[in-house]
């Protein structure tokens, strides 16, 4: 049976036990409409009544116009992955209302506006239709406000269909214009008409419904690129340079905006920071290379293209040794790709980034909580290997909203590695070392020490920074000998980083099958194993969160029959370099690909590693 | 042509250093390329000018000319960048740290070719800096293939001609906002000397495009970038007079025959005027220069454009005095109560 | 004893029997110093003898003055690679003349201008003090010449000591000058004086001397980049964009030079090419993909810092499906590394370059002949399978001269790929096909046809070309099945390439030693396999002339029971490829690398074996 | 203001084409953005000039703008290639194919920000082709920042305030040697295609620096860039226009009044002086202009510069009439002789 009164086609949907907090709503808007506020509303609302939730921007690469979908998904034991099933569909767009509906799940419960008639596409589902159209010509008065404000009405009639708290309503309403009372009130105004006009016009006959819950006290929601910037902050990052690109540009101006805010001398209220907005990246990449090599925390945020132009760059910090953080928010590639969809495609080619031989320090967060840790961890990487180091995040991770635990406040100081800062601290070292050499392996770690430019006023401070081969003393040199000395204390010093790079985090014990996951999708993989083990599979996990591998990987991959390796790209990139890690253990791993620009879900990981067992 | 020699200078400087110590490593270019005799006048510019040596950053790209900065102020750090991207390595630099005197040099290739991109960016943003392009309308380094400077109609030792017109580097640096643009010629050594020392002095991107002639690959008969050509050539616009702020010199001169340019650190730049009527800070002046410098084919040095007062990049970011390279972790990492502040916005 | 009979200190240098037509001959000179042509003659009149011979010139980056060394190698048995050891040390360069001494074997014959005094350096080699600033004055008398003639008297001294034939000598000089009389005379005295006072003051006392053979009859000598160049105008290349780079700049003015001459229109007298110096490396890639995008035969050619920075365009090229052949001619890197030497360090960072999914095409010549006939088949790759295609060379293959067969005439014509040129075409195409769909895979071999602008008209052979998600008809799309769908035809299309690509070469069989080389490593490795036979050590090897890996590949490790796999790079790159494609089978793999920017030489691939095979 | 409509155009060109065969796909941009109107002027421009649809090749690179090349004449090729790289596709492809009639559409942040090298070296090789920049000030795709064009001081939504100079891409166009550079605003319409006519008549490359406003980003009070600023603004120096060499009309116009410019094709512009002094064919005026007009903060409009005689890139490089791609191995390989010749001087 239909949801309303009115309706004549009869439903078969099937009327099953109730479904608590434990669904997906997906809302299908078109982009620029404003459904944006809409959908944080409606999330946040649930997150305050305790139930964990997440969100998910599926947009177009596109300004205005073009269909949009938003997922905003309730789970009771707290994943947060992406779920294919959809429980709540609502369809303001009528661009792909009909695909829309034909793609939910027997059982779902569909909103929409009821002109679109969509009530004949098929008779498992609830439909309710909605006349927002009209609704909205009642609610709101302000012709040009109408089109923004449509969609807020369909907020209060979901609150209504899914018992959401009224008044958590109100506060995320509060919170997402904060102090702008008049879009309260023309908002709530909104809502409010819809959730009255539900409540006297609909009849609940689906099964999902929301249930307040106590999980998450304190918690907060944030995305990703605002927790890398808090890292980035908080590591005390001295020198932006970045271009703009989707989906990496909100990271950057997060960072200013918190920075404007925070990053202020007490003293002489003049900014602690530089954030220059570079005309393309590779004056970005040379920027913040000019930047380290002056002594500064110098970072740079972009996407796969940028990291393509700053290709060369990346070789010459590599080589002269100059600490640079980059961030690669990943995008869908190769070339210009899906600029707004999500993957984990530049692993392998940002690994070698540049010509010749040259590897690089890669760390891979896996959460907002992450985000903010390994941003911090990565400045320090980078001055202490003094070399570019990239973040490899991605765009779920990075423009969706998350929740998490409060970021604690960093418990340590930061490392800046090898430097030489004052004229005390020069003739400390060349009382030490007989005399300071610029590229010589003094510790034996392959690491070492660097003076910068300007800071102490002694000839034998001063050495010169090329990308061509060099002395130990940092002369031109085109010896065979010396450009191998080089090259192998370089090679020296990322054995040394392989030992001083975020560990992998390991879960599990015993099981004979091995997940290996990396990044965001760590969440799809933790909801696979737990279904899995329901369903009598044990697994166990590793999660990777930098290159080079730390020794433990390879244990890990040697104490399991078959390692499944999951991968956000068409061609296993984490899985072939894992091969090459695991010698002759190579044979043990198996590659689950997912690449449809989609975040991963659970579903993917359980068919993959189902598959391979032959269940 | 104004090369006859100057007068000896003073064995020390202000700060008590001999030339020497404002001398680098030894060049490995051609005997007589035209980049030497450059070095030789920057270091005696950096040398008179008493700049503190350590202060020096040297920053360049890849050519002949890149190279040099290894040739001078050795007390100083250098830093040779990859082909045609030195300006965003030297603008990083300069934001880590203000502090630092930073001279670029570059090639015209490593300039017009491959690095235009960054060369208009540079210019737009005004950074506080000596740039230098030591221009031989050839790619020396890798054996003298034409340059986007090479003139219209020039020919390569191998017969080749130049059929695409050339880019004005300081043409390019006057409609880019640059405050501070110059074209002089390495064997025009006084010229060179003052007009380094007023790059020196000013605070903003200040451009000197000096013909120097490549001897290997663009020094024959029929280049227009040659020692014979340029000297044949040559029409200075100004003699080149400078004052620097720590010399109490008061000279009267002729506002009518002189131009006194009054620089941000104080110092003064005379200016003899050679061409009656040209005004050096006045940019429509300089335009109709350039241009009829082109049309007639003639090859004119001197201080072309200068304003003294433009407002350079770091000013308008409003940096505190200590170099953000130097600022501890105290300085800038905020509090718990910011981070917490930030949390509690987020719940 | 001492060759010359003024000689104060009795040498000890052994006095075996001669070595004839096996041995190098070492010329230390500084760069600009003329000396390059001195080097060509000597070895070209060796040449003409009928001596198998080959040059390398090993200079620095700089124009003037700095050190450079000249080693011409004559081998009767026709090895060609690097040799280590120096029979005949021709020291001109006073900066480097008491290391270069050192540096040779025991019983080498050391010709140096008297007043560098050397033979108290050592008395274990054959010292030949010769007054060459005093001859010079003697023989020329335009001041101006002789700091560039002097070199051509030590010509003349080492052809009396060696020698070699006095005719073959001119006949060298005419060739090297040729029809420049004047220079050719002032030269012949210059040689002429050298031999005449060689033979008048020295006495020949080292072992070495030179007989005329009949090895080379018909052979040419060339450089890698003519031999390319030579290939691309066969070719019937249209397009060239490039910018200068050692060691690939003078491939680009070798085809300048080729096509000026031999590609006019026979009947308009206009040129059939257009080369383009482009403003970069960025230019010159986009350059050559909108030619390739418009039809052309398109090509560029460059070293690493070049294709770091064409590595965002070759994503489009990849991913849109343009030809383009790029020629990488390797030098040393990271970065700037070392600019003159040589290397074969970006074969992994370009087989993966740019970001995203993505792996691409290599074709690695091994030879002179190589370089001609794969350049050829690189522009047939290019338009068959609609990608850019490197062809990686090196500078020792790149710019030294090499012996060879005379170039045989194509004997087919060429691939240009599933091109519709012509209306008639089209209308063939959409009867066959229904419809013209740019991106469909109508053939089951993942490449699909294409048209090209202005030349059809017709409204549904026009397609728009985008680096963005696109539908097998080239309409914009984000849908993630039409990603995946083009991403998995794009898999397919180069495992099609797998087939076409040209195979390995396999010399011998049965053997339990496997090596596998490429490019300029397979001089050095067929003189190592020859002297590892003698020692009683066979090897059968694989030379790899194409990425992707032809299947022949990983027959071949799984033939052997350990494969040694040269690699001149430090990180072992094609070691690491192997490894993946090897998959259970890698563990036969070991990995022999050279990495001081020297070419390859025989003994370094023979301690490698011998290492491993515990000899 | 010229933006009064045309006479309706007939419903069919020479070609015997109606208009809709030179439209496009459906845009996706914004509800009022400017480039959809440019898009319409296109369209009509290339209908009334009668060009042979598949002739056209439509070159972007990216950007809110870049996109529209999809939205008309969709008979012709589109190259949508990488950010800022445009000027380079369209080079090889008119190397391959000089019977193309390209047309390029840009955005500042495109040619200005991360493509000012490339145009830079497109303008110095004179490519011919019509080069449009629809000019918002920002990078509309990326969600509004602020884009090398933007005016000094102007303000975003968001309140922050630009405090770099604008690149006038007009000024570099003339400095560096293009021989047809106009500026308009997407709210003349008929203004837009004169100068668009004009531009297709041209051979060598034909600068437009459109004002285009971004509705979404960048069209509030306190932009520079929006059309309120722009119509309020915006000041023409001529009325354009154009009589194309298929139609035979002989219009009398006094000298004094009326620019008449003979173009390549045999077409004319006819340029009625709205500053009684303007001479579009002279640089200097041209450069006096243009600065004139940035220090009064004026917003001219109309053809600021022509030279039609200048030569073009692809006749300095004596390519024959066919197209390289369309040539076949007969004439491109070499004969046997050829090879052996080249054999013979290597033995
Ligand atoms: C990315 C890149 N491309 C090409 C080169 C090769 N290269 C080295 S120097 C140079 C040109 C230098 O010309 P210019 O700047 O005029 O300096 P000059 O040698 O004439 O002083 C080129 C093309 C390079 N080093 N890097
Ligand atoms: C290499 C690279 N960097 C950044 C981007 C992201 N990006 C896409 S469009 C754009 C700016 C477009 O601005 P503009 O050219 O002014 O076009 P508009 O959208 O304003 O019309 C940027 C930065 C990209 N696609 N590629
Ligand atoms: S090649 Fe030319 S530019 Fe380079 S060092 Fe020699 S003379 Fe100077
Ligand atoms: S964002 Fe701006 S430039 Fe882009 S389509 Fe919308 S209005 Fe146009
Ligand atoms: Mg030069
Ligand atoms: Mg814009």
């Amino acid at each position: 049976m239909s949801a309303v009164l009115e309706e004549k086609i009869p439903s078969e949907a099937p009327l099953g036990p109730s479904v608590v907090n434990d669904f997906s709503i997906h809302v299908a808007t078109a982009n620029g409409s404003g459904s944006q506020s809409s959908n944080s509303i409606l999330m946040r609302a649930i997150f305050q009544m305790g139930i964990p939730v997440s969100g998910k921007n599926l947009f177009p690469s596109n300004i205005q116009g073009l269909p949009t979908w938003f997922t905003i998904r309730a789970s009771k034991d707290g994943f947060i992955a992406r779920r294919r099933d959809v429980g709540v569909l609502i369809c303001m767009n009528p661009e792909t209302a009909h695909e829309d509906v034909r793609t939910v799940h027997p059982g779902a419960a569909v909103i929409y506006e009821e002109n679109l008639k969509l009530h004949t596409l098929r008779n498992d589902v609830h439909f309710y239709p909605v006349p927002f159209s009209k609704l909205v010509l009642e609610l709101v008065h302000d012709g040009k406000l109408r089109r923004l404000v449509v969609n807020m009405i369909y907020v209060g009639v979901a609150a209504w269909l899914l018992n959401v708290d009224r008044e958590e309503i109100q506060k995320a309403l509060s919170k997402q214009f904060h102090g702008k009372e008049k879009a309260i009130e023309v908002n709530w105004t909104a809502i409010q008409g819809g959730w009255d006009w539900a409540e006297q016009n609909l009849k609940k006959a689906d099964p999902f419904r929301l249930e307040r819950m106590n999980k998450n006290a304190g918690k907060v929601m944030i995305d990703g690129n605002a927790a890398a910037a808090i890292g980035c902050m908080m590591a005390g990052v001295n020198v932006v340079a970045w271009y703009p690109i989707t989906p990496s540009s909100s990271l950057a101006e997060s960072l200013i905006d918190f920075c404007r805010e925070y990053r202020k001398d007490p003293i002489t209220g003049k900014p602690t920071f530089a954030i220059v907005q570079a005309e393309d990246e590779l004056a970005a990449a040379g920027m913040i290379l000019g930047a380290g090599w002056a002594g500064a925390r110098a970072m740079t945020t972009t996407s796969g293209p940028g990291i393509s132009l700053m290709s060369e760059f990346v070789g010459l910090g590599y080589y002269a040794e100059i600490p640079a953080v980059i961030f690669d928010v990943q995008r869908v590639g190769p070339s210009t790709g899906l600029p707004t969809r999500t993957m984990q495609g530049d692993i392998l080619s940002t690994y070698c980034l540049s010509q010749g031989d040259a590897f690089h320090i890669l760390v891979i967060p896996a959460s907002v909580e992450e985000c903010y840790t390994l941003s911090m961890e990565a400045f320090d990487l980078a001055e202490r290997f003094q070399t570019p180091v990239f973040v490899m995040m991605d765009l779920d991770l990075g423009m969706n909203n998350w929740m998490a635990e409060p970021f604690p406040y960093p418990d340590k100081g930061i490392d800046r590695g090898k430097v030489i800062r004052t004229a005390e601290e020069f003739s400390a070292h060349t009382q030490k070392y007989k005399e300071f050499a610029r590229y010589r392996d003094v510790d034996g770690d392959g690491i070492p020490w660097r003076t910068l430019p300007g800071m102490i006023d002694n000839p034998a401070a001063a050495y010169f920074t090329r990308g061509s081969g060099h002395t130990e003393r940092a002369a031109y040199s085109e010896r065979p000998e010396d450009y191998k000395n080089n090259m192998d204390r370089l090679s020296r010093k990322f054995e040394t980083a392989r030992l001083h790079v975020p560990k992998p985090v390991v879960e599990g014990e015993g099981s004979r099958i091995g997940v290996v996951q990396y990044g965001s999708s760590d969440f799809a993989v933790q909801e696979a194993r737990a279904i899995l083990k329901r369903k009598g599979i044990a697994t166990d996990c590793l999660r990777i969160r930098a290159l080079p591998f730390t020794p433990e990987t390879r244990h890990f991959i040697s104490q399991h029959e078959r390692v499944y390796v999951v991968d956000q790209n068409r061609d296993g990139q984490m899985f072939s370099l894992l091969s090459l890690e695991a010698g002759p253990d190579a044979a043990r791993l198996k590659s689950i690909r997912h690449y449809d620009g989609f975040p991963l879900d659970a579903e993917t990981v359980i068919e993959g590693i189902e598959a391979g067992e032959k269940v | 042509m104004s090369s006859t020699a100057e007068p000896k200078a003073p064995p020390s400087n202000r700060l008590g250093l001999d030339v020497k110590q404002y001398g680098g490593g030894k060049s490995t270019l051609c005997v007589g390329c035209g980049h030497d005799v450059i070095t030789r006048q920057i270091t005696q510019a950096f040398f008179e000018m008493g700049v503190t040596p350590h202060k020096v950053a040297k920053m360049s790209g890849i050519g002949c000319s890149s190279k040099t900065t290894a040739y001078f102020v050795d007390r100083g750090h250098g830093f040779n960048a990859v082909h045609g991207r030195m300006p965003a390595v030297a603008t990083g630099a300069m934001l880590a740290n203000h502090h630092l005197l930073t001279i670029g040099v570059s090639g015209d290739g490593d300039t017009a070719s491959i690095g235009a991109g960054q060369f208009v960016h540079l210019l737009r943003r005004n950074l506080p800096m000596v740039y230098i392009v030591e221009n031989n309308g050839v790619y020396g380094l890798t054996k003298g293939q034409f340059s986007a400077t090479a003139d219209f109609g020039s020919k390569l030792k191998s017969g080749v001609v130049n059929d695409l017109p050339a880019i004005d580097l300081c043409a390019m640096a006057i409609e880019l906002g640059c405050g501070y643009v110059a074209r002089s010629f390495s064997g025009d050594m006084k010229q060179l000397l003052g007009l380094l020392k007023g790059a020196i002095a000013h605070r903003g991107t200040a451009l000197l495009d000096v013909i120097s002639p490549c001897v290997t690959f663009n020094n024959h008969e029929s280049s227009t970038k040659s020692y014979k050509w340029a000297k044949d050539h040559e029409i200075p616009i100004q003699e080149i007079g400078f004052v620097p702020f720590f010399e109490d010199i008061h000279v009267d001169y002729d506002p009518g025959t002189t131009q006194d340019v009054a620089l941000h650190d104080g110092s003064h730049i005379r200016l003899k005027k050679l061409r009656a009527d040209y005004d050096a800070m006045d940019k429509t002046s300089a335009y109709a220069l350039l241009h009829e410098a082109k049309e007639k084919g003639e090859f004119l040095t001197g201080l072309i454009y200068v304003e003294p007062e433009k407002k350079d990049f770091l000013s308008l970011l409003g940096l505190p005095d200590q170099p953000l390279a130097a600022m501890t972790l105290e300085q800038t990492r905020p509090g718990p109560e910011a981070l917490e502040q930030i949390m509690e916005s987020l719940r």
